[in-house]
Formats: structure tokens, sequence, C-alpha cells
């Protein structure tokens, strides 16, 4: 029975680290210029990680293998040197990992919080709703009209409660259901929900935030490779947050211009 | 509620040590233990309410701000002193008990403490209707949420205190055991917490308003 | 409590005869632990169902149900999920699970009916307190069940239930109404039974020890009960608080949580100023420490049942693995922040909150360490519970080391909400809580019956799920490294299409574990009538549990009140009578072998 | 399914015909709804979320809540006889309302109070049908591809905005009317209120941006009147 468990459990220990090792489901190529270093930070911790996990594995299988089956004969023994040896192993080599983890990885996350915005980083408005998302450029005037809750009417895609009756700004807006931007530009996106929690997350830019109702959070990044990419929310909203997305198309710049001459023609 | 705890009547030693030693319980009494662990639980709920408050105040920007009802006030020393007379009760009855078994002891502290026990519940309904009168309600500001929050669950609470007293007192018919007995040093233990956590949280009423 | 033989059979003058007193209100504690053992299996069925349903859903997203659209023909016409049936699905599994299972089975169930026997008393500090902590625990659960029955169907802000989508009403969605009230009041009446229960078990541990039984002789297993209790007494005061303040949101439309100018079903809330994250504060405050309310007993079992099978002390003795979970239990206070690492929350706290998370691993690695280790040089027997127990150390291993990831916002902000997050809690809280309850189960079953479980059904119950169960969970770390978000119905977005297979596989494998789950209720009930007669101490363990019959008598010594001269966990005693020494039993401990 | 339709046709035709027999010359009430003003444009939709309904759209789709025809025609307004019917003979049949290409089919369903409307999903994915009314029950249900057409009734007259909320731009309206004398106006604004017993009304048409009118009319025996209504179109 015990050498069954033990071969059980190697075999799953070995398996799981091939997975992994192997990368047969893996992140997608980044796309971001701080991403590589959260994918160095998942790399780092899976070897760190990884290698508890095989010890721990192997070496509970070694000793059931090794102490399983008796007739009750054996003389018992139990391991020289006690406790002892084991907590200061543990405090003194786990404690180093756990704190050079957190002292690299918050470089990484500080990579994605903590950089200043650039200032002329294009602005994108960014509003999560059940169960889509959408995309206000300010138009020529650089300027975003007001929001106001009571004039949303989808019916006349009018997602922001825009005013443009009274409100100037708001005419030119350009709002959108695709998120379109150019690459190698810093972008500043400004997140806000129409009605319950949402998320903004898209893997390849290794980014993830809550959109938090009543507040308006502001991310930034730059992406660094044209072509096209999901948005998906990863924040229960509700029936529909399984079709909650939108697509992230990265073009360039002259991609860009066109993309918005041909908005502020409608 | 065991029976173990009562201490016998100490024949010669000095009455104000036997007093005090007949008011305080033996050791290793679970319902002394558990009011105990009581207090501190309801501590914590508060504890996490007033961080509600603070947080609440400070993120939303609606917080309107009300001058307490003055009542508040009057209805603290209410409490407070149904906690002095619970006091006098205890040692009075630890007192008689001490001196004989059979005596009738009186009661008229305890029913002292009931009565503005009572009365502080009737002063903070007052306190609400005061509120009422001034279109202040439960869904009308943070401010006044919480004030109805905190008001309610500590009502509440005294009320299960009343229970807790009544409880002693009933228990205390069978015999001279009212004065030295768990009952009542349980009740008690919660009964000035009460008043405790009352003057707690006027105070963060009274700082956050 | 030199005074101890005036209370013998305090709380039982006599054993009640009539049927109501002796097995529905019955202040017996050895009853009410059964009734939480049995509520938690209902419960435990119910919730399988469930994840069965959601499982054959995401694997095939059009199969039909027929029974299911029986049991609700909006939920699923013509036995077709909809995605909102999926989300109830998901947040009664949840709820269920957590709440009625994994914290009632372990802490409820086996600490009602073993801990005051492990202290050598005769009933828990306050049996009728006792008994209405059950029923106050049972009203929750009836609550939780009205919801598949309404109209409207049960909430489906899944069983952490953030506001704004739990707080605004029917507007959020189906589910949202009743649903979400129903759901509200049966969290509160849990919170309000839990707080009762664990009041009981600290002050029975605290004040109803019998002669001899010092700290240092408690097992392990009360310890895990001790502070987990104590654990629970702080956070679930918080949990009643932040439930109060949904409902009021709710019912009383006052703003705690909501903000203002939120728009759902085209009209502005009528609400102002609420902060969502005051919810995810409060609610984290306790939904981390309920994590190890859940596992910390699981620890207590364990470490319990795995001496007696491998015929040693645990390394270190008592003090260290009591040690390793008062410090868990601890930490599990300050951290929980990082569940909110990309929920808004300021990016410095995220950091902050980060580090003790680390820290928490240090002393659960201690315990895995000295579990490893005590088996060095052991004898084991492999009996199913020991299996289990072995099982246990494996599978928390493997979910361990998710937490290296999630702990850290770097990792977490690509891995959260992924099937990472599934999987990491499945294996630590879930699982291995799972495997602590089976140990427990058939370790205790003997004395709580006086039968023995089937040993051949037992191990093929074990093999089966402990390999079915790294089926289901291991895969699902796979696919949060490819970014598979949780919670959703079907795989519509481009990059989860491929990933079907997966979940199909994962759907199978979970279908197979469930069925093998039958295998153990048929065991359950067979050996409960058929199985073949108990000795007192069939495992040939220590405490004082195995002192008595099986079953105990009503007042668990028959009027004797032993006296404990032995540590827990004498095992391998030479010149004892056997290779160990039972707590009560006079003989002198002699020098252990090998030491 | 379609048996069943046509059954309900003939029994419609029926009814109607022995109704009009009963009553000799029922007169008619008839015109066109136009407006004045610029109306918003009609903007175009983004439906990239939902390709399998992007694609079923060769050029994109574009808002309904002001569709214009030749000649400022309006359409999808609702003219109702909302007084002055002394006759409230049930609509029979059933008013049938589908979700095809990510839009709602039609965009204005006029049905009578306690008439059964039915509703059918022929898209690929699933929708939710949100009807945000106030004087009737509102109910919010989804229906997954392939899930059987499900029928409802309203026993209160109201206009109830629709929604799906999984595709925010889908709306529509289910105009719920106390009388049987109601039409929609078509592609050319045109509307046709037929079987009016002699006698004076009160016609009221009612556009989801611009808003409701009435007009006051006498008919006679076998008349045939025309009302024409002018809306005051905004441009936002």
């Amino acid at each position: 029975m015990g050498k069954i468990f033990a071969l059980v459990v190697v075999a799953v220990a070995i398996a799981t680290a091939y997975f992994v090792v192997a990368h047969v489901y893996w992140m997608p190529e980044d796309i971001s210029v701080h991403g590589h270093l959260i994918d160095e930070q998942i790399t780092e911790t899976t070897a760190g990680a990884g290698i508890l996990f095989l010890l721990g594995q192997f070496v509970l299988a070694a000793f059931v293998f090794l102490y399983g089956d008796s007739k009750g004969t054996r003389k018992l023994k139990s391991w020289p040197g006690g406790a002892k040896p084991l907590i200061w192993a543990s405090i003194v080599l786990i404690g180093i990992e756990v704190l050079t983890l957190s002292f690299i990885g918050s470089k990484a996350w500080g990579a994605v919080y903590f950089s200043p915005v650039d200032p002329n980083s294009l602005h994108v408005d960014v509003q999560a709703e059940q169960f889509a998302f959408y995309f206000r450029y300010a138009g020529p005037d650089g300027q975003f009209g007001g929001i106001h809750p009571e004039l949303i009417n989808e019916g006349s895609q009018n997602y922001f409660g825009l005013d443009p009756a009274n409100d100037v700004a708001a005419r030119d807006d350009i709002v959108v259901g695709t998120l379109t931007i150019p690459v190698n530009k810093p972008i500043l996106l400004t997140l806000h929900s129409k009605d319950v929690g949402h998320s903004f997350f898209v893997r390849e830019l290794r980014i993830q935030q809550d959109f938090v109702p009543g507040i308006t959070i502001p991310i930034h990044f730059i992406a660094t490779k044209t072509g096209k990419y999901e948005i998906v929310c990863t924040q229960l909203c509700g029936l529909g947050h399984y079709n909650m997305k939108a697509y992230l198309e990265v073009v360039t710049q002259d991609g860009f211009d066109q993309f918005l001459k041909a908005q502020s023609a409608q | 509620m065991s029976s173990v705890i009562y201490p016998q009547p100490a024949a010669d030693a000095g009455a104000a040590r036997a007093v005090r030693s007949a008011s305080r319980p033996a050791k290793a009494v679970p319902s002394y233990t558990a009011i105990w662990l009581v207090v501190g639980s309801i501590s914590m709920s508060f504890a996490a309410l007033t961080s509600a408050l603070i947080v609440r105040q400070d993120i939303g920007m609606d917080w309107k701000p009300f001058v307490l009802p003055p009542i508040l006030y009057l209805n603290t020393l209410v409490l407070l002193a149904s906690s002095v007379t619970l006091e006098v009760a205890r040692k009075e009855l630890a007192a008689t008990y001490l001196r004989s078994e059979t005596r009738p002891h009186p009661r008229k502290w305890f029913y002292a403490t009931l009565a503005l026990a009572l009365l502080f519940v009737l002063g903070q309904f007052l306190a609400w209707r005061n509120l009422a009168a001034q279109g202040l309600f439960l869904a009308t500001n943070p401010s006044s949420s919480f004030f109805y929050l905190f008001t309610g669950l500590h009502g509440l609470h005294v009320f299960g205190g009343v229970l807790g007293l009544l409880y002693a007192n009933h228990r205390s018919m069978r015999g001279l055991r009212f004065a030295a007995g768990g009952p009542l040093n349980v009740a008690a233990v919660y009964w000035h917490f009460m008043a405790i956590l009352w003057v707690y949280l006027l105070l963060i009423l009274r700082i956050r308003m | 409590m030199e005074q101890a033989p005036a209370q013998a059979l305090r709380h039982h003058p006599a054993p009640p005869q009539n049927f109501i007193r002796k097995y529905i209100f019955s202040i017996d504690h050895k009853v009410i632990g059964k009734q939480y053992l049995g509520l938690a299996l209902l419960s435990a069925f119910v919730g399988m169902v469930l994840s069965w349903a959601m499982r054959i859903h995401l694997g095939w997203p059009d199969a039909s149900i027929p029974l299911l659209g029986r049991l609700s023909p909006n939920g699923a016409p013509g036995g077709v999920m909809t995605p909102e049936y999926y989300l109830s699905l998901m947040t009664m599994h949840g709820t269920i699970m957590a709440f009625f299972v994994l914290t009632a089975a372990p802490l409820s169930g086996f600490g009602n009916y073993f801990l005051p026997i492990q202290v050598g008393a005769e009933d828990m500090a306050f049996p009728r307190i006792n008994m209405s902590s059950f029923w106050i625990t049972f009203i929750g659960f009836i609550l939780a069940a009205l919801t598949f029955v309404i109209p409207d169907g049960p909430p489906i802000s899944g069983w952490t239930a953030y506001p704004p989508l739990s707080a605004v009403g029917p507007d959020a969605g189906p589910g949202q109404g009743w649903g979400q009230n129903l759901w509200g009041l049966s969290i509160a009446c849990f919170t309000v039974a839990s707080l009762l229960g664990s009041l009981n078990f600290l002050a029975t541990t605290l004040d109803m020890r019998t002669k001899g039984m010092t700290l240092s002789r408690l097992p392990i297993s009360v310890w895990g009960w001790f502070i987990t209790a104590a654990l629970g007494l702080l956070a679930f005061a918080v949990l009643l608080p932040c439930a109060l303040l949904l409902i009021l949101d709710r019912l009383a439309g006052t703003s705690f949580y909501i903000p203002g100018g939120l728009v759902l079903a085209d009209r502005v809330q009528p609400h102002n100023g609420g902060s969502p994250l005051l919810f995810q504060h409060l609610f984290w405050f306790f939904g981390h420490p309920e994590v190890y309310l859940i596992i910390l007993p699981a620890f207590g079992i364990i470490g319990h049942v795995l001496p007696t099978f491998i015929r040693k002390p645990l390394l270190g003795g008592w003090k260290v693995l009591t040690a390793c979970m008062m410090l868990i239990a601890l930490l599990s206070l300050v951290v929980w922040g990082h569940h909110m690492f990309v929920s808004g929350m300021s990016p410095y706290s995220a950091m902050l909150f980060s580090v003790p998370t680390m820290f928490i691993t240090i002393p659960s690695i201690i315990a895995m360490l000295i579990w490893i280790f005590s088996l060095y040089g052991a004898d084991i027997r492999f009996s199913t519970p020991a299996l289990f127990a072995l099982g246990f150390l494996s599978l928390f291993i493997s979910g361990g080391i998710g937490g290296f990831f999630l702990a850290q916002p770097s990792t977490d902000s690509y891995l959260h909400a992924t099937y990472f997050v599934v999987g990491h809690f499945h294996f630590t809280m879930g699982i291995s809580a799972v495997f602590a309850i089976f140990a427990g189960f058939y370790y205790w079953f003997p004395k709580m019956t006086g039968r023995m479980m089937d040993e051949t059904l037992g191990k093929i119950h074990f093999w089966a799920s402990f390999i079915g169960m790294y089926g289901i969970f291991m895969p699902m770390h796979f696919l949060g490294f490819a970014g598979h978000v949780r919670r959703y119905s079907a795989l519509v977005d481009d990059y989860l299409v491929p990933l079907l297979g997966t979940q199909r596989f994962i759907s199978i494998a979970a279908l197979v574990v469930g069925a093998v789950q039958m295998l153990f209720f048929f065991n359950f009930i067979w050996s409960y009538f058929k199985g073949k007669k108990a000795a007192e101490n069939p495992w040939e363990a220590t405490t004082l549990e195995w002192e008595t019959t099986s079953p105990p008598p009503i007042d668990n010594f028959g009027g004797r009140r032993l006296t404990v001269y032995h540590g827990p966990m004498e095992y391998n005693v030479a010149g004892s009578r056997g290779d160990y020494v039972m707590q009560a039993s006079p003989e002198p401990a002699a020098a252990r072998a090998g030491d | 399914m379609s048996i069943h339709r046509i059954a309900l046709a003939v029994l419609v035709i029926i009814s109607i015909t022995s109704f009009t027999a009963a009553t000799p010359g029922p007169g008619t009430i008839q015109g066109k709804v136009t407006y004045t003003g610029t109306p918003a444009k009609p903007k175009p939709i983004d439906m990239s979320k939902e390709p399998s309904c992007a694609k079923m759209h060769t050029t994109p789709a574009t808002t309904a809540n002001a569709v214009t025809g030749p000649g400022n025609s309006l359409e999808n307004v609702v003219v109702y006889i909302s007084a002055g019917a002394t006759d409230n003979p049930a609509a029979g049949g059933t008013v049938s309302f589908d979700q095809k290409g990510c839009e709602y089919q039609p965009h204005v369903a006029a049905l009578q109070v306690g008439q059964e409307l039915k509703i059918t999903n022929s898209d690929q994915t699933s929708h939710n049908i949100n009807a945000m009314a106030k004087a009737n029950a509102p109910w919010n249900k989804s229906q997954p591809p392939g899930a059987p057409p499900f029928s409802e009734k309203f026993d209160k007259a109201e206009f109830i905005p629709i929604k799906c909320n999984v595709h925010p731009w889908m709306h529509a309206y289910f105009a719920v009317l106390s009388t049987s004398h109601f039409a929609v106006s078509g592609p050319e604004g045109d509307y046709k209120l037929p079987n009016l017993a002699p006698g004076k009304y009160t016609v009221t048409a009612w556009h989801e941006s611009f808003g409701t009118q009435t007009q006051e009319i006498t008919i006679g025996a076998g008349e045939t009147k025309a009302v024409n209504f002018v809306f005051q179109a905004k441009p936002y």
C-alpha cells in the first residue's frame, strides 16, 4: 500500500512539473513595457515554489515508501535531531525565499503602479457596464464632456450620459465599443463603472484592474506590439459576466489617426 | 451556572474581606469565562462598526453632521447610575448572605437597577423620536444611519442584559444564592460592559458629528 | 475543579426517554455533534450535485439536463442552463460548501462530539446554547435551501456577495431580489450560531477539563478546535455587522456600500456616497480567517489521527504543531487585503498585506514538515483513516504552493480571478479539509456508532478520490496560467474556446469523483446497520474517547470521572501493554524506544 | 409552429369578419406620421463583442430610437384610440418578438392587455430580455441559443422599455394598450385603425424619443378619415 501511495504521489508531482515547465498552458506573449517584470516574477516564483513542491511530495513519498507495510516488527526511530533543525531550516530558508520574492516582486508591482504617468499620454475614458466596455476619446477639442447618469440611454448609444445639447465639450466625444490605441505610445485609461463592479483584464498587457463603482481608477501602460487582443471582465458582475468583453486593437500611429478621422466624420 | 462556585459563609473571617470574596466567583466557572468572551466578541463587532463609520465618513462626501439629542447625556448618567446601584445591590446582598442563610434578603437596589435600565431604554427611544422630528431617519444620511445603528444595536444588547438580570434574580429565588452566586456576577460583568460600551459609542458619535 | 464529583451528571439527571428530547431537541453534545455531521453530509451531497450540474454545463454548454428543467423552468428552460442559473448554482455551491460543510463538519460536528469527551467532561459547558446553535444553523440552511424554490431563484453574486451587485436589489439581475435577502439572512443565522458555538468550545476547553488534563495533555484535535473557536469568535463578530449593513442597504435604503449615480435597469439608483471597498474590507477581514476556520480543525484532526497510525508521537510533541496553528490564526487576522490586490485598494497597502501573507507559509511549512518527518522511522498502519491523513499531506502541499503566486501583488495581478485561484482554494480549504473530514469520519465512526466502516470500500473510496481530486484541480492551475477567467458560465472568448477540451476533462474527472462519493454514502449507511461490531479502542489509540464504550453512554464515562496521567501521544512506549499508554491509565510513562 | 400561426390568423379573420357583419359600416382612421426639425441621425452599432451577430449585418446595424423614412416620415410610432371606443374586443392571436442579429424585431411591439407575447431567440448567442416595467411586474429572463420560445402576458396598459444587458445596444419597447384599436406606423410613416363604430374618438400617437400627441376626431358610419401627426424631432 505504501509503495503504491509513493508511486502515485511521485507520478502526480512529475506530471504537474512537466505541464508547468513545458508551458503546455502558459501566458500569451507579453506586449507591454512593464509585462516582462511580471513574467520574470512568475518564473522566479514557479522555480522557488516548484522546488518546495517537488521536495515536499518526494520526501513524503520516500518516507511512506520506506516506513509503510511493516509487520509491526521494525524497531521505531524518530528523526535524529528532532524538530528544532526543521523549524530553523524553514524559518531561515523560507524566510529568505519570501523576502526575496517580496523584494523583487515589489519592483514588478511598482513598475505597474508607482511609475509616473507620462503627461502627454493618450487619455481614454473607460466605462464598464452590465455587460460591455465602452471607450471614450476626447475628440478634436481634447476635452471630455461631463457625465450625467440620468442621461444614460443605450437606445441612442449615449452610454456615458453625455449632454451634447448643453455641453459643447461633449459634442465631439468619440464613444466606441473597441479600444483602439497607437503602438509604443503611453496610454492612460481612467476606469469607472456605470452599475456594479467589473474588471479590466488583458492577458497580453499583464494588466488586471477592477472597476469600483463610485470611484475612477487610472491605469497606464505602453503597448509594444500591434494586433488585436481581448479585453475581458474578471469581476463577477451578473448574468452576462462570461460574455462581457471587448477588443483591444493596437495599431500604428497612422492607423490610429485614420481611426480618429473616421470616427469624427460620423 | 454550575452549583460548585458558591463560597461557604465565612464564620471567623473579617466581614469586609468575606464580602469581597463572596461577591467574587470561585475559579473555573464556565459562565464567568463565557461572559468575558462575549464581551470580547461584542467589542470586536463594535470595533468593526466603528471602522465602518470612519471609512464611510471619510470616503463618501455626503456626511451631514447633526446635533446629538441632549437627552443622550442624561441617558448616559442613568445607565452609569444603574451600574452603581447594581454594585450596591451585590455588596448589600453579599453582606446579608454572610450573616445568615435564612434571612430574607433585600432586593430594592436590584429593582432600582432594573428601573434605571428601563428608564435608559425609554430615554434612547425619546432620542430617536427627537431625531425623527428633525426629519432624520435611518436612511436619511450616513450620519443618521450610523446613529440609529449604534443606538439600536446597543439597545438590543441592553435588553439582553435586562433579561440576564431577571434570570439572575430568578435563580436567586432558590435560597440565598443571590449575592455571591455566579448568575449575578456574570450579569454584573455584562451590565458594566454595557455602560462602558455606551460611553464609548457616545464619544465616537460626539467626535464624528 | 475539586468539587467535580458534585457536578457529575449535572446535565443529565436522567437520560431523556421521549423521541423528541432524545434525538431532535437533545442537549447531549453527542447527538448535537451527529446532527451537525448529518447536516454537513446532506449539504455536501447538495453542494456536490450543484457542482455536477455546473461541470456538465461547462463541458457541454448545450447539454439539456432534464431534472434541472424540472427543478427550475426559468433557470433551465428545456433543461439548458441559463447563464444566471449557472451563477445561482455557483453561489449556492460556494455558500453551502464553505459554511454548511467545511465549517460545520470538522468544527461543529466532530468538535461537538469529541471535544467534551477528549477533555473528560460529561458535556459542553452550555448544553442548551449548544442545542440552539445547531438549530439556528439548521434554520440558516433552510433559508439557503428556500432560495431554490422561490420564483426569483438563488442569488447570482457569488459567496462573496460583493456590492453593489448584491446590494441594489432586483435591478442587478435575476436572483438579486428575495434570493439575495434569504441568502443574507441565512448567513446571519449561521454567524450567530457559530458565535454561540465558539463560546461553548472555549468555555468547555478552559473550564470543563477533568482532573490531570493539563493544557500540555490536551489532544492536538482539541487544540485545533480551541484555536479555531477563538479565531471564530473574532472573525464572525465582524461578519455579522458586515452582513447587517448589506441587509440594511437592501431593505432599509441606506447607503453604506452603494455609491451615488449608479444606473441599473435604466434608472439612477436611489443611493449616495457608499463604498463597495468598505464591504470588501469587512468581508475579507472575516473571509480570510474563514479559510483557517476551515483548515485548522483539519490540522487538529490530522495531528490527532496520524500518530495513531504511525505509532509514534508527532515530532516536537504537541508544542510545535500547536504553536504553528496559533501563529497561523494570528497572522490570518492581518492579511485579508491579499484578496483585494487588484480591487482598487492603494497599491502601497497591497504590498503591506503581501508580506505577512507570505510569512504565513512559514508556520504552515513547519507544520507540514512536522507531519512528514514524523513518518520517519515509523510503522505506518494503512487503515483508511491513515490513507486519508497521508492524502491530506500531499494535497495540502499542492494547495499551499499556489499561495506563493497569489500572495504577491505582481503575480496575482495576472492570476487573480483565474482558475488558478479556483484550483488553489479547492486544494487548500476544500479538498484538504474534506480529506481531513473523511479521515476523522473513518477514524471516529466506530466510536460514534459502535460499528466499523468497511475497509475495502474505504480504500477504494480513498484511491479514486485522491487521484480524481488531482485530476480535477491540478489542471485548473494550468488553466489559470493560460488566463482562464473563473465564474464564466460559458467559454465565448476567442482564447477560451480552445480550452474547452480541458474543461471537459475536468468535468469528467469531477463526475467520476462524485460517483465515487456515492460509495462512501453507501459504506456509511451499510456499516451503520450491518458493519462489524467495534471494540472500545479499535485503533489502539490513547485519548479519552477510547476509554469509554462505543458508542459512549449519555454522560460519556458511565458515571466515572477519569483522571489523566499522560500526554495524548504516548505511543511506542517500551514496557507498556501493547506499544502505547492511554491518557487515563495510571501506569508510569516508560522511556520511549528510539528516543 | 407555422401551422399554429396560420390557424390563429384564420381565427382572427373569422372573428373580425363576423364582428364587422354585426355592426353596419364601420369607419376607419388612417394617416401618416411625420416630423419637423432634425432628428439625431442613426448611429452605427459596434457589435464586435458578439461576432456571431456582427457577421449577420453586411452594413453595420444602426440605432432605432428615431427611424425616419422618405418625406420626413416617422416609423415605429404607436397610434391608438385612447378614448371614445365603446367596444373593446380582445385582439386575437399572438404577437411575436424575435431576437435576430442582436436586434429586436420588431423594435416596437404593440399588444393589448392580456394578449400573448411570444419571445424567440434566433441568434447563436444567449440573450436576456429585461422588461423594465413599472405598472406591470418587471422581469428579466435569459434565453440561451436553442432554448424554446417563451410567452408572456401583461395585465396593465404601459409602455415598457426592453433591454438586453448582455448586448447593451439592444433596446425595444412593448406598447401594452387597453384598447384593441392600435397600429404602429410603417416605413412610410403610415398607419390604419379600421373597424371603428361611428362616434367621437381621441387618437393618441406615441414615439419613444419625441413624446405623445393626441387628436380628437368624429367619424360617421362607413367613413374613412385621415388623421396625421407631426412630431418635433430633437437632434440629441
